[in-house]
């Protein structure tokens, strides 16, 4: 079983910045009706500087060790970045999963989230490893981000 | 774009092993029907077969290898038979048969009406899908039973008044400006008439049907099998074939619809797998085109269709077209020359795809039927589902010769061999 | 009745290809999820496969000799299938799955309150098919969506109100008499749930909706391939049951009903084939069965399934019962030594049919089932279409050991190898 | 062609007793779905005696040769017989047509309808010859006689 490893039991077992928070721009509840998985996600945008930033992204998920760790992988991994630069590690992530595993991730790009990779052979479980990546774009359309173009 | 060449056609017919078989004590069937019903090449039945065999499972309700397979299966023959259409794989809905596909756009309008139905619709979409008392439905004179009784069943339903185009004598349609107007909901109509062949004018149709602003539903049915159809360049909201009848297996039929008309449309049929929240107290739908797949779907099926499709793409829908169309002029050339015959629908060749009904002066079509089963000849009998038509065209029912791509000149030679001899049978003049 | 011996569960296993193949890299397929779909026996495929390459044809629409033997394989095939249910040809409606079934009663009720629609029906039936504000439908928590959600619509398009009978912490149904009342116009309820195996005691339900003179129906697709079944005995309204669960193919699900029943229902779905006479202003209908079988109908899946019931029957019915309540009793028994593993639903086996679905203390359920999968084992994990019972039984999900005819004890001992991994991949104590 | 032999011929062409007729005690109108063959037909009958007596068979139909021959053949075999005679000639000839080609039909008790007999080989053809005897049937029902047990 590669496909459990230690980081993503490590970040299924303890979330990172899991919770729910207040202060937020927009929430958005997402499921897999397939499965009954469910995220409720908030983004916290800081538009002060040049391009918007994510101040903060606070979540309650419910699901599988790989979207609860994918979901914390996101957080870990995108708050206090430019929205800009998160959105560029959604596309290497969603173009590993979509590879059916001929492409390993970039760590520089997607960070713990290359723990994922093996994740792209299990067609079916592709779903639940982008759960919270969806939430988070529904979220940031919600705030009044144009992400348009950022879904492949 | 030349017709099948001879050899082509041997090597076509090689691959429909019913079509070797004999009937009534040894005649070589000869299978006129294809109308009612293609036969299937080895490659479709292959393709079912080796699903089972290989990677049956419950589609989109499993996460183990096979359950992956069998979606990845599914979704691909959804993708191919979308290209076989010119269409996206998201606009793609399998339902049983083509009436199924007709009676969901007519379900998904009179469903709209329910409390809540259209919640988070777009609300210029809601508003077109919407039927009631002092709206309008256009069918045509010349509809297969299936698009002609799920409006009358809307219209009882909603309270709505089903109007249609009429026919002319030579089985063409009247001007459909006197009755498409600003009462219409939705227009729908058939590419090609199942008794007459008659290839209807789909940009007439269209074209009047956006004067006013109203959908339209195009049966192609009996289009799909013999021609190139793109859902682009015909520019209609909805439509409708059914996988038997273009070399598929039985059980699986398509709708296709522009994608702001799925995302708006309530769902038809409900239980598992469409669903994306469920409550006791209420649910709430998937997107389409899940939404409109309720239950375990015709994944078997859908692979054998898309199987059928990657065989007519081989041989090419152009040169499909071009034989149908040297079968149709050699048809009607030959039945010119025998007065006793009254052809139903356009003389011309070129108004015409698949179908040559007729019927024999003093004969009851029924008899000629027979005579021509007898001598092996597979022709169908009757009004055809297409009931109202053959009252509108003064016959009770009709004889009709109907043509495949495996079918052959040679056949139909059979065929006119077979039928001289029904004036002698009965007596009547030839 | 003795369970199946090694031998012949061998030789069963021999009439099922699929069974094997590995997967995941080369291991055996252990295919634990035949509630989801069964695999098909090759004498199945052989029949749809003979029925499409000699005898192919448009059924009921063709006087030649092809659509006759269509014809009569498929009314034939009608009334093997009834046979094996216990009812008469006439009272069985062929749809393309159990799913469609459920939604033609729920449509035919809602139906029934067009203007006209039960014009001629025997005035008493159609006082019971008819739905209004007021009127109660009765389900119960452990439905398949299939059978919640058509009820759910049933409501929201005539204003009646859902009601439920619930369900115990041990997974059994709570006292029906409490919902079931002179407000109620119809129970539909489950025979054996899809998730708990619960077998339903089906004669206190029907005996509570006698009392208060209201129509039920039996959701019998997880009891229908795994014991007898009998209509008469059971003394329901409607029954319910799909192909793909039973051996059969995908695309053919069966609906019975009381013969007064189905005479006096409006149609679901409409077009060809199901009228009587048809004018452009209004149709009539034909008689039941082909009321409810528009369209071009599922021959080559009925051909399949009638298949399906020789080859169970060959087999016994009630030695298929005794084979699954042995593979059910020894995967209790090993269950119960796992303290890690909590089963849902009854713990005594003899209330049980089919399937059994659980959760591991500390463990997602998705992530029992990869480890699974990844040793096999094919199992299905989710809400198993019947969330509200999950919700019930305040689990978010579970994972679901299903058995078919051809299931092993050595296929069950794997699984419980495999299972024994999971604790200790995902660090909890076994 | 056996099928149209020259009874069939002759009956289709001229229908024995066609043409609707007043005084009559029941009228129906029965057809052929699959086909649209139709058939009015009426019945007259005699009550007087011990058992009701066809006093008039009249009846328009619209079909092909094997149904109005059928139907010819009815009317020229049963009027002016007893009801329970004519019911006897019903099974024969449905005894006939549903034996898919074994039984041939005894002319001494359904007369010229032997001449049938090869419609048995054809099962969509045994409804056309079946056509006017369903009316026949329903009509004596409907004048209030019991043909109960008559129906196969
Ligand atoms: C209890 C029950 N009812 C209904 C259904 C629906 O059957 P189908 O998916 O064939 O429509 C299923 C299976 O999915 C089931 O398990
Ligand atoms: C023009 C036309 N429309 C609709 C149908 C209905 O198709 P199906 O019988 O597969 O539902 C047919 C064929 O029967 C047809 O010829």
């Amino acid at each position: 079983m590669d496909l459990y490893g230690e980081l993503i039991l490590e970040h299924s077992k303890r979330p990172v910045h899991a919770g729910l928070r207040d202060g937020f721009d927009a929430e958005v509840h997402h499921v897999n009706p397939t499965c009954g998985d469910e995220v409720t996600l908030r983004v916290h945008l800081d538009r002060a500087g040049d391009e918007p930033v994510l101040q903060d992204l606070s979540y309650d998920a419910l699901g599988c060790s790989i979207s609860t760790a994918a979901t914390s992988m996101l957080a870990e991994e995108s708050v206090g970045r430019p929205v800009r630069e998160t959105l560029a590690t959604y596309r290497g992530i969603h173009a590993m999963l979509m590879s059916k595993g001929a492409d390993p991730g970039d760590p520089e790009v997607i960070g713990d989230a290359v723990a994922l990779a093996g994740v792209a052979r299990y067609p079916a479980r592709v779903k639940c490893a982008l759960l919270g990546w969806s939430a988070y774009l529904d979220a940031l359309a919600r705030a009044g981000v144009d992400i348009s173009g950022m879904r492949p | 774009m030349p017709a099948l060449t001879a050899g082509e056609s041997a090597r076509i017919r090689a691959d429909f092993p019913i079509l070797s078989r004999t009937v009534r004590g040894g005649a070589p069937l000869v299978y006129l029907d294809s109308g009612a019903t293609s036969q299937k090449p080895l490659a479709v039945l292959d393709a079912e077969r080796d699903f089972y065999l290989r990677h049956n499972a419950a589609v989109h309700r499993g996460a183990h290898q096979l359950a992956e397979e069998a979606t990845e299966a599914f979704e691909g023959a959804r993708g191919r038979i979308a290209r076989f259409v010119g269409a996206q794989p998201d606009e793609v809905v399998f339902t049983k048969n083509g009436t199924e596909a007709i009676n969901l756009v007519a379900y998904a309008m009179s469903n709209a009406g329910a409390p809540g139905a259209l919640d988070g619709a777009d609300p210029e979409v809601a508003r077109r899908l919407q039927v009631g008392p002092g709206d309008e439905i256009v069918v045509t004179e010349m509809e297969h039973h299936a698009n002609l009784v799920p409006w009358q069943e809307l219209c009882r339903r909603t309270g709505a008044t089903l109007r249609w185009v009429g026919v002319t004598d030579d089985g063409y349609l009247e001007d459909p400006r006197s009755v498409i107007g600003p009462a219409t909901k939705l227009v729908a109509f058939t590419h090609v008439s199942n008794v007459l062949g008659t290839v209807v004018d789909v940009a007439d149709l269209v074209s009047a049907a956006r004067e006013v602003g109203v959908l339209t539903l195009l049966d192609a049915c009996q289009s799909v099998p013999h021609q190139p159809v793109d859902v682009t360049a015909l520019d209609v909201d909805f439509l409708v074939f059914t996988g038997h009848k273009v070399l598929g297996p039985s059980g699986v039929g398509v709708l296709w619809a522009r994608p702001e008309l799925l995302a708006a449309m309530p769902p038809f049929l409900t239980g598992g797998s469409m669903i994306e929240i469920v409550h006791m107290e209420r649910s709430t739908f998937a997107p389409p085109p899940q939404r409109f797949e309720a239950g375990v779907p015709v994944a078997a099926q859908a692979v054998g269709l898309a199987a059928a499709c990657d065989y007519l793409d081989t041989v090419g829908m152009e040169r499909v077209a071009a034989h149908d169309h040297a079968l149709m002029g050699y048809t009607l050339e030959q039945l010119a020359q025998r007065p006793w015959v009254r052809v139903l629908g356009p003389s011309d060749p070129a108004h015409r795809v698949g179908a040559v009904a007729f019927t024999v002066e003093g004969v009851h079509p029924h008899d000629v039927g027979q005579v021509l089963d007898d001598q092996g000849i597979a022709v169908r009998t009757g009004h055809h589902c297409a009931w109202p038509l053959h009252r509108r065209l003064r016959v009770p029912a009709s004889t009709r010769a109907s043509f495949g791509v495996y079918t052959t000149t040679a056949e139909v030679d059979a065929f006119l061999v077979a039928l001289d001899r029904v004036p002698q049978i009965f007596g009547v003049s030839a």
